[in-house]
């Protein structure tokens, strides 16, 4: 079919081209300075329009290069192209050439910008890899690249020790889930005779529709949960569940476009989407979704509740990120509850996809807002040294409102209120879902307050200190970004209209759900106000929600007990039993036999023919009296 | 012309040296070593030509005397070794002079020869008296030898140590014929040998004179409980007598042992077992009392000396358990690894030797820097004493590779455990010395002042040494079972 | 021989046997070893060895003995009054004998030829053939006696000429030895 | 003069060479530059020449004893080939950064491992291969003990250690092989030859519980040459104090000879051996010790020699992991593993022995901030480190992935048996030794630097064999199939259980 | 009436006094007088079994001239051993064993 012919071509070039420029711009970022950021900006546009013409290509899994093949057991890198990837690619690729022409302002002046345009392009490409995946190895290995050029962003600024230590901290968390995450593909792999495609006849998606892990999954569900788990566990990482979440917020130290593309938009979201990409492990497995929902909405709520005691503008937002990637696992995890064991048709219009989308644009949107903040009042960050932006930085306003009205999910106008019904009313409907209906409206609740109170806090009142007083609006290059994804941000109902799987599932929404959110909505909006309308420091001071309920800290101490103490005992015991009895037992005891022999010859002649006559004895002994009797 | 002639040859050649130097005073050192050589090496291409030749013995030895494979090897062996001890006995003149009565050896180039005939008789021995006699011909020359340097105190005491060992081990060893001969009622091997396999030979009798038989040789060929002369002897004695003894009266003690041992251990034999056991036993033990205190010396000369007792082991252990399984007999492995530990043992001591007409000394240190004063000796010697640690690619592995294969075929566990410890120390010992000569801490770093001869000869062993670990088809086949005096007649 | 004097003449060879390991003084040792190599001799005649008994006088107790006593004289060795003798090598001495002879005579009293008595060996000179080549032997054998000497010295020509030229090849080494290890350096006089 | 002869005795002539006065760096660099060019083209031509991957290739052969028939064959299947290729990248990027004030040992010694390896790997005769591999001991122990770093009594002692156990090892080994050979010699002549061993185990094989002895003995002879725990003790100092060459060379290239012997004549010979129940799981739990007791005394090192030594301890863990698998995907990706390991420890091991010589320690709390002086340096730096932390796109990974994909899936379905425990735990090992390669990495390039630290980016000469190391990570991590394409002999040996 | 094992029990023990004397004394000329008895131990067994081994009605006459010979070389040995002796004797002023000790470990 003709769709399959040109499928390869795109998809490939969708997926090398960052990979060639990333590799270019490594090489050759000495000779060509500044070209290598137009090259990096070039290959981000070039992917969105591609990303834009696959839009209507029909379903494809094209294989694009081979990888490992070992008797009939092939992985290859492929592209599963269908609407989930179409829609997650749309958005990767938007956002990506948002953020990249954000960051031409922005990092301006760096120092280190062309390794920064470098390092972008290779996240660039690793992100498309994870989307286009058709099979968990593949996931896999561009799942741990992305971890690979956060840990590159994050740590940009590496002399900071701080940006160093949580740039460290990213990876080893990643690394964490990524653990979990191999030991569910292995399963899957082991108990699917090898084969870890999604699709295909044998792969992993129809053998649970009907295949081998149909009826193992019948036969062996705590195998299933394992797996499901461990999977998930992959998830917990890279989405910044409770617990492995404490890497996100120390993430901010990157630079703030980084901050909007990979830890609010879309590497983040990777869990999420391997989740949805998977749902068919987690629904096999009633149980396993359970916990997924409540790791969900855990997260959701205690996030939320530190958000509102940050100070730091973007750890507030990273924060409400953390709670809103709550809202969509807890969604994938009803989901798969509601399902409850038997087999549905994943992909278009899942809840959780549909928010990761508007919570994508919305998030990049405040995230880069916040970025033109900081840049304005020169790399400020603490909210309570701003104020009275709004009159400083009037486009910066408009568009952060819209922003924040779509977080907090003001009704019926802003795209984050529908995709927050979705999961509403998904929780309502599900049955025992009640508990994280209650956990959503609450969650929404904290999310209206805290946004208001940093809205507040930043653009009302006087400016607290002179760089805000003369903070002025950001070049047209960076302001561009927030105007284009403001537009979206309202527009991302209708724009879901372009292709199914942005379309919310449910129709009709309950009255509860909406009563209830709103009213969730006014009081945290109108608590917000009034708590912080025209205050110059925070009036409440809840020592366990800025400290993040103290997780830091413990994680701390058992990181400090495994690396130092154990290894120091592990490493003095191996030094003391292994070497000794393997090297210097032995040793000791050639010596000493070896001192002992020679006393033999102690040089004195009488000792001599005492020794050789004893000899002689000793042979005649055993010759004639032992051995015979030994026989052989 | 038989090899019978050949060492008639040397006998009279010997005589004639004797007198010549006590009748012709004027007569030069070198010029007598020169003839020496010459009549040594002369000897040596008659003797490969008449086992060629596969000429018989003459009758009237053939009762005493026997022409296979391993008496030929042996033979060879025997002038191969002699011809290099006068070489190394020219190489170390400085020394002698220094410490023999108006600095006269001579008699050093004629006695080696009278004992070089004492060892191919050895070799060819068939029966008991005449492995006495030739024995005794040997071992009563080497009292005199090593004694010879006798202004060297220690040479004299090295000297009056073997003296009173070795005649004590003669006695052993004529009281153990006694008995031996006293069971069987026989004195030639192979009359033992059938008489071993008679059922009405009496057991112990047999058993008695066989661990007193075997207690005389094992003196001889440093055999633990028997090695503890070796050390003080090896380290007494002039460079070439040391080499002499290691190798040559090594070789013709080993050749008697595995004639006594074949015919203990022919078939049916009464004793096979136990001689066996003893064996192992022995070897293990050997290997272990070579090995151990060896780490500890400070003299090259004392640490080769232990060297050779682990060796010694080795050989015991190829000799007890040999395997069937390859186209050596136990005695053919036996041979085999005494050819592969001829050219390290001397290359060694000749490097010892220049070193000390270079003025140094025989301790350790005085390697120090040889890499720098003289690559190619310090090449040479870094191969010998490879070779002596056994390792691949190098005469000393094939010998322990053929002594590991018997072991695991006998399953003898235990002295497997053994040889792998002693060669696991030997890496210890040799090694030391390998870091000593390349160190970089040289005192003296001005080149050695080798005569080109010398250097070529260095150069020739090393290269033995490599090729038999290489390529040792020739040498195997040299010692495979058929044997040499086929047809002819 | 009677059994008397084998018992007579081994109590001579062991009892100055012993007196040559006790002995104090050089002097005596030498003595009694020639005493001792005496009731050897008489032993070896006890056992028709004529031949072998009376070399064993001839060259031990004469000449070996006799070189011995000189050397002891040339270099005057004193008698070790002084000393004590080394305890411990004594009593390492006289333990390793006794073991020593404990193992023989165990073998021997488990050796069944062992108890064969003389009587039962006798010597059957009339049907002595192969040996009895030579007339003067033959007529011996006839009358009776035993020439031991004479077969002896068949023997060693006939069967072992070649060794005994080894021997005196032997012999000449040791010469030549004794000559090199005894000469006195040219000039030096050494005391 | 069949080629791999060349290839083999290339290094060793030139050492040989070298000693007797030939210009030390020109012939060195010279020999190591045109085997590496020979290697390369037989690469290209080995699908041709050996009947598509499966068989042999360009073998021949001399007799060198009738019996026991040894002869000194060389020929080459994929798994050695791939070996060679490494030996010969590896050895010329040692000699090449040897500095030019350094004496001629220097490239005698580096050449002497480099033939050993080259003779080990490409004979066919077991003989030989046992041979080849001693030929090393000497040239490192003079090199530890007299270059080595730390004081004399330290690198004197450490030089003692490594030799003594090796040299212990082998003669293990040694014994193992001899038993070996006896047992297949099937009452006829011995013979070390190697496809003749494989066709008396295909026609004869012996009894399932010897050849489980057997295998067992071997496994500790080629243990110990691995540091396969409790045997390593030895490994991580030698490789701390060795002079660079010689440490990228032996950690490199040589250390991989045991795991070479085990899947070349262990595996073929012994079938069952590795699968009889008490071998497995000694060899489990030996393998687990190195992951995770020696990760755990690698997290506890304070210094980048100690830390690099220890990891290439650890990493030997995954490799077994395969072998005792035993099944075709995990043997496939062992012989990668240990290609990717080789690569990557001896460039980390070349950028340490820079660091040591430009800024004299290596001790990590000293460090720090290296990447603004270095950037290219630092970028080379990450390429080893993050291979050997096993990053996706560079070679480490494919091959510990196939290892756990196929030690895993080992006895198929579900079941979580002995083997899949040991998996996940060795999956654990993964999280260790990115905790300590970045911990490195962290305190010696983050960061702010420290006064008095500085050093400069390597002189692009001095990059020529470092960027080919990182190059061939990037190659063979992004295609990992161009090697396992010359493989084909692997499956063809039988031992796949899935 | 005397047996075969009487000579070979007498032999035995006049073997066994001459090793207590070779090491309990440290004359080495008594050392190697005791050598002496010892050989001459051998002698007498050898001389026992050939006078008990008769065959055609004669004494093995092949034992005893091994005797023959054993004696002729034990006075070789004598000669070369007291030369021995007697220069250890110029060099050391004495002939106890305590002055050989130089060689030793």
């Amino acid at each position: 079919m003709p769709a399959q012919d040109a499928a390869p071509t795109l998809p490939s070039l969708l997926l090398l081209l960052p990979f060639f420029t990333a590799l270019t711009i490594l090489l050759g970022h000495k000779l060509l300075k500044n070209v290598s950021v137009f090259l990096s900006v070039a290959s981000a546009t070039i992917c969105f329009v591609i990303s834009v013409l696959l839009l209507h290509s029909q379903d494809s899994n094209p294989v694009l290069l081979p990888f490992i093949s070992v008797g009939n057991f092939k992985i290859a890198i492929d592209a599963l192209i269908d609407q989930q990837s179409r829609g997650m690619m749309l958005i990767v690729t938007s956002i990506g050439l948002l953020v990249h022409v954000f960051s031409l302002g922005y990092m301006k002046e760096d120092a280190g910008k062309v390794r920064f345009f470098g390092a972008l392009s290779l996240f660039m490409f690793s992100m498309t890899g994870i989307v286009l995946a058709g099979n968990l190895v593949m996931m896999f290995i561009f799942w741990e690249l992305v971890g690979l050029s956060s840990y590159l962003l994050i740590g940009h600024w590496f002399e900071k020790a701080s940006a160093a230590e949580a740039s460290k901290k990213a990876f080893l968390t990643n690394r964490i889930g990524d653990f979990g995450f191999m030991i569910g593909i292995l399963m899957l792999f082991a108990a699917n005779h090898g084969n870890v495609d999604f699709a295909g006849a044998d792969g992993l998606r129809e053998s649970f529709a009907s295949g081998t892990l149909h009826h193992l999954a019948a036969s062996q569900p705590a195998f299933m949960i394992a797996a499901a788990l461990c999977l998930f566990m992959g998830a917990v990482g890279k989405s910044a569940q409770v617990p492995l979440h404490v890497w996100l917020p120390d993430a901010m130290e990157g630079p703030t476009p980084v901050s909007a593309l990979i830890h609010a938009a879309t590497m983040v979201a990777a869990g999420v989407f391997m989740l949805v990409r998977c749902a068919f492990v987690i629904e096999a497995s009633p149980d396993a979704a359970q916990v997924i929902a409540w790791i969900g909405g855990i997260t959701a709520l205690v996030a939320a509740l530190m958000a509102t005691q940050q100070n730091d503008i973007k750890r507030v937002l990273a924060y409400s990120t953390l709670s809103q990637l709550g809202y969509m696992v807890m969604a994938v995890g009803l989901l798969a509850m509601q399902v409850g064991g038997h087999h549905h048709e994943a992909g278009p219009g899942h809840p959780a996809m549909f928010h990761l989308y508007t919570h994508a644009f919305f998030k990049a949107m405040l995230f880069l807002g916040s970025g033109a903040i900081i840049y304005a009042c020169h790399h400020e960050q603490d909210m309570w040294k701003m104020g009275g932006l709004r009159k400083h930085m009037p486009v910066t306003f408009v568009t952060f409102a819209i922003g924040t009205a779509s977080l907090m999910g003001i009704p019926y106008i802003t795209s984050g209120f529908w995709s927050k019904e979705a999961i509403l009313g998904l929780a309502f409907e599900v049955k025992g879902g009640s508990p994280f209906f209650w956990i959503g409206v609450l969650t929404a609740m904290l999310t209206a307050f805290y946004m208001t109170r940093l809205f507040v806090v930043a653009f009302f009142g006087k400016p607290r200190t002179d760089s805000a007083h003369h903070a002025v609006e950001a070049p047209i290059i960076m302001v561009l970004p927030l105007i284009i994804l403001a537009l979206l941000t309202l527009g991302s109902v209708p724009l879901a209209g372009l292709f199914e799987a942005m379309k919310p599932t449910h129709a009709e929404d309950h009255p509860t759900v909406v009563i209830a959110s709103i009213v969730a909505l006014a009081i945290g909006l109108f608590g917000g106000l009034f708590l912080y309308k025209g205050k110059d420091k925070d009036p409440l001071n809840i020592k366990l929600f800025a400290n993040k309920f103290y997780v830091d800290e413990v994680y701390a101490v058992i990181v400090k007990v495994f690396q130092d103490a154990v290894a120091w005992i592990v490493a003095g015991l191996e030094r003391l039993i292994v070497d000794g009895i393997m090297a210097r037992l032995p040793a000791y005891l050639a010596a000493r036999v070896g001192s002992a022999a020679r006393i033999l010859q102690g040089g004195h002649l009488q000792g001599y023919t005492f020794l050789l006559g004893l000899g002689v004895l000793l042979v005649v002994y055993v010759v004639v009296f032992v051995l015979p009797s030994v026989g052989h | 012309m038989s090899v019978f002639s050949v060492e008639i040859f040397l006998v009279v050649f010997g005589l004639a040296l004797l007198c010549l130097e006590a009748l012709v005073p004027t007569l030069t050192r070198r010029t007598l070593a020169g003839i020496s050589i010459g009549g040594v090496a002369l000897a040596l291409v008659l003797f490969l030509f008449a086992s060629k030749s596969g000429a018989d013995l003459p009758a009237f030895v053939q009762p005493y005397h026997q022409l296979d494979t391993l008496a030929v090897f042996y033979k060879g062996f025997a002038l191969v070794i002699t011809l290099l001890v006068l070489w190394l006995t020219v190489e170390s003149s400085a020394y002698l002079t220094k410490f023999t009565p108006g600095g006269n050896f001579s008699e050093l180039f004629s006695l080696p020869i009278l004992v070089c005939v004492g060892m191919m008789w050895m070799a060819s021995a068939k029966d008991l008296i005449t492995v006495f006699v030739s024995l005794e011909l040997v071992t009563v020359s080497f009292y005199v030898l090593v004694a010879f340097a006798r202004k060297s105190n220690l040479a004299l005491e090295a000297g009056v140590k073997y003296l009173i060992l070795g005649a004590l081990s003669t006695g052993v060893l004529v009281y153990g014929i006694a008995w031996v001969y006293g069971a069987t009622g026989a004195l030639s091997f192979d009359g033992i040998g059938a008489a071993l396999a008679l059922p009405e030979t009496s057991r112990t009798a047999a058993l008695l004179g066989a661990a007193f038989l075997l207690s005389g040789l094992g003196f001889k060929v440093a055999a633990a409980p028997f090695q503890m002369w070796v050390p003080d002897v090896y380290q007494g004695a002039p460079i070439p007598v040391t080499v002499f003894l290691s190798v040559g009266s090594k070789a013709a003690g080993f050749v008697v042992l595995t004639r006594t041992v074949e015919s203990f251990m022919a078939t049916g034999s009464v004793i096979a077992a136990e001689v066996q056991g003893l064996l192992i036993v022995g070897g293990a033990l050997t290997i272990l009392l070579g090995s151990l205190p060896a780490m500890f010396q400070t003299s090259i000369k004392r640490l080769l000396a232990y060297s050779s007792i682990s060796h010694a082991g080795y050989l015991l252990l190829a000799l007890g358990a040999g395997s069937a399984r390859f186209d050596l007999s136990s005695g053919g492995v036996v041979a085999f690894y005494l050819a592969t530990y001829l050219p390290m043992t001397v290359l060694s001591f000749l490097v010892l030797a220049i070193l000390r007409a270079n003025g140094g000394g025989e301790d350790i240190q005085d390697f120090r820097g040889l890499a720098r004063r003289s690559p190619v000796l310090a090449l040479a010697m870094t191969l010998s004493l490879a070779s002596l640690a056994g390792l691949p690619l190098t005469a000393g592995f094939m010998g322990k590779l053929f002594v590991f294969f018997g072991l695991v075929d006998q399953a003898a566990w235990g002295a497997l455990t053994c040889a792998v410890i002693g060669a696991a120390v030997g890496f210890y010992y040799y090694f030391r010395a390998i870091l000593v000569m390349y160190a970089t801490d040289a005192q003296t770093a001005e080149p050695l002042k080798v005569a080109t001869g010398t250097k070529a000869g260095a150069i020739v062993l090393a290269v033995v040494i490599v090729v038999i670990g290489v390529y040792p088809k020739p040498l195997q086949q040299l010692l495979a079972p058929v044997p040499v005096t086929v047809v002819a007649h | 021989m009677p059994s008397i004097f084998f018992y007579l003449f081994s109590a001579m060879t062991l009892g100055f046997g012993l007196l040559v390991v006790t002995a104090r003084n050089p002097v005596t040792s030498a003595l009694s070893l020639a005493a001792s190599f005496v009731g050897l001799a008489a032993l070896f005649l006890g056992l028709d060895a004529y031949f072998i008994g009376t070399i064993q006088i001839l060259v031990y107790a004469g000449a070996v003995m006799v070189l011995f006593l000189f050397i002891i004289m040339l270099l005057d060795i004193k008698a070790e009054e002084g000393k004590k003798p080394n305890l411990p090598a004594v009593i390492g001495g006289i333990t390793l004998a006794v073991i020593l002879a404990l193992q023989i005579t165990t073998v021997c009293s488990s050796f069944n030829n062992g108890a064969v008595k003389i009587k039962d060996a006798p010597l059957a000179l009339q049907q002595a053939g192969e040996a009895a080549k030579l007339p003067t032997i033959a007529n011996d054998l006839k009358a009776g006696v035993l020439p031991d000497t004479k077969l002896m010295g068949l023997t060693l020509f006939q069967k072992y000429g070649f060794h005994l030229q080894v021997v005196g090849l032997l012999l000449l080494v040791g010469t030549v030895g004794v000559v090199v290890l005894s000469k006195r350096e040219k000039g030096v006089k050494d005391a | 003069m069949s080629v791999l002869e060349i290839v083999i005795l290339l290094p060793i002539v030139a050492a040989l060479a070298i000693w007797l006065g030939a210009p030390a760096r020109a012939t060195s660099v010279g020999s190591a530059i045109l085997n590496l060019l020979i290697v390369l083209g037989l690469l290209f031509q080995f699908k041709s020449a050996s009947a598509g991957g499966a068989g042999m290739a360009f073998e021949s052969a001399r007799v060198v004893l009738d019996n026991p028939a040894i002869s000194f064959g060389v020929g080459a299947d994929g798994v050695s080939l791939i070996l060679a290729l490494l030996t010969v990248l590896v050895t010329f990027a040692a000699v090449w950064q040897i500095a030019s004030d350094k004496p001629a040992i220097y490239h005698i010694a580096s050449l002497l491992i480099a033939g050993g390896g080259l003779g080990a790997f490409l004979s066919t005769d077991v003989f030989f291969i046992y041979a080849f591999h001693e030929l090393a001991l000497i040239p490192t122990f003079l090199m530890i003990g007299l270059y080595g770093h730390g004081e004399d009594s330290h690198r004197k002692a450490v030089a003692w250690k490594t030799t003594i156990y090796l040299g212990a090892g082998s003669l293990v080994l040694l014994a193992g092989l001899a038993w070996l050979v006896l047992e297949y010699s099937g009452g006829q002549k011995l013979t070390f030859d190697l496809n003749a061993l494989r066709a008396q185990a295909a026609s004869t094989p012996l009894p399932v519980e010897k050849q489980g002895l057997i295998f067992f003995v071997l496994l500790l002879g080629f243990g110990t040459l691995v540091s396969l725990f409790p045997l390593h003790s030895w490994a991580a100092p030698a490789y701390a104090t060795a002079p660079t060459p010689v440490a990228m060379l032996h950690a490199g290239v040589l250390k991989k000879f045991g795991l070479y012997g085990l899947i070349r004549i262990a595996l073929p010979l012994l079938p069952q051996g590795a699968q009889v129940e008490w071998v497995q799981q000694a060899l489990l739990f030996m393998l687990l010790g190195n992951i995770l007791v020696i990760g755990f005394v690698t997290i506890a090192q304070r210094s980048l020699d100690q830390v690099l030594g220890n990891s290439s301890v650890m990493h030997m863990g995954y490799i077994f992991l395969g072998i005792a698998a035993g099944t075709e995907i995990a043997l496939q990706g062992a012989v990668l593993l240990m290609f990717a390991h080789g690569i990557s420890i001896a460039l980390l091991f070349a950028l340490a022995g820079r660091m040591r010589n430009q800024l004299g320690t290596l001790e990590l709390s000293k460090l720090g901030g290296l990447a603004s002086h270095a950037p290219v340096f630092t970028l080379l730096f990450a390429f080893g480190a993050f291979a050997s932390l096993g990053l996706p796109g560079l070679a480490n990974f494919a091959g510990e992935v196939m290892v756990f994909l196929g030690a895993f899936g080992s006895n198929g379905g579900h079941a979580l048996g002995p083997m899949q425990w040991t998996v996940i735990l060795a999956l654990w090992g993964v999280v260790m030794s990115a905790v300590y390669m970045l911990r490195a990495f962290r305190d010696i390039f983050q960061g702010s630097a420290n006064a008095g630290l500085f050093m400069n980016d390597p002189a692009f000469s001095q990059r020529i064999p470092l960027i080919l190391l990182a190059a061939a990570l990037l190659i063979v991590g992004c295609c990992p199939w161009l090697l396992l394409d010359l493989l084909k002999s692997l499956s063809a040996a039988k031992v796949a259980v899935m | 009436m005397v047996t075969l094992n009487h000579y070979l029990i007498v032999s035995g023990m006049l073997f066994a006094l001459g090793l207590a004397g070779v090491i309990a004394r440290r004359n080495i000329i008594i050392i190697y007088m005791c050598l002496e008895m010892m050989l001459s131990a051998a002698n007498l067994t050898l001389v026992a079994f050939s006078r008990f081994r008769v065959t055609d009605g004669l004494p093995d006459y092949a034992a005893q001239s091994l005797v023959f010979f054993t004696i002729t070389v034990a006075a070789a040995e004598v000669a070369v051993g007291l030369a021995i002796i007697v220069a250890l004797y110029r060099a050391k002023q004495s002939v106890e064993t305590e002055s050989v000790t130089k060689l030793q470990g």
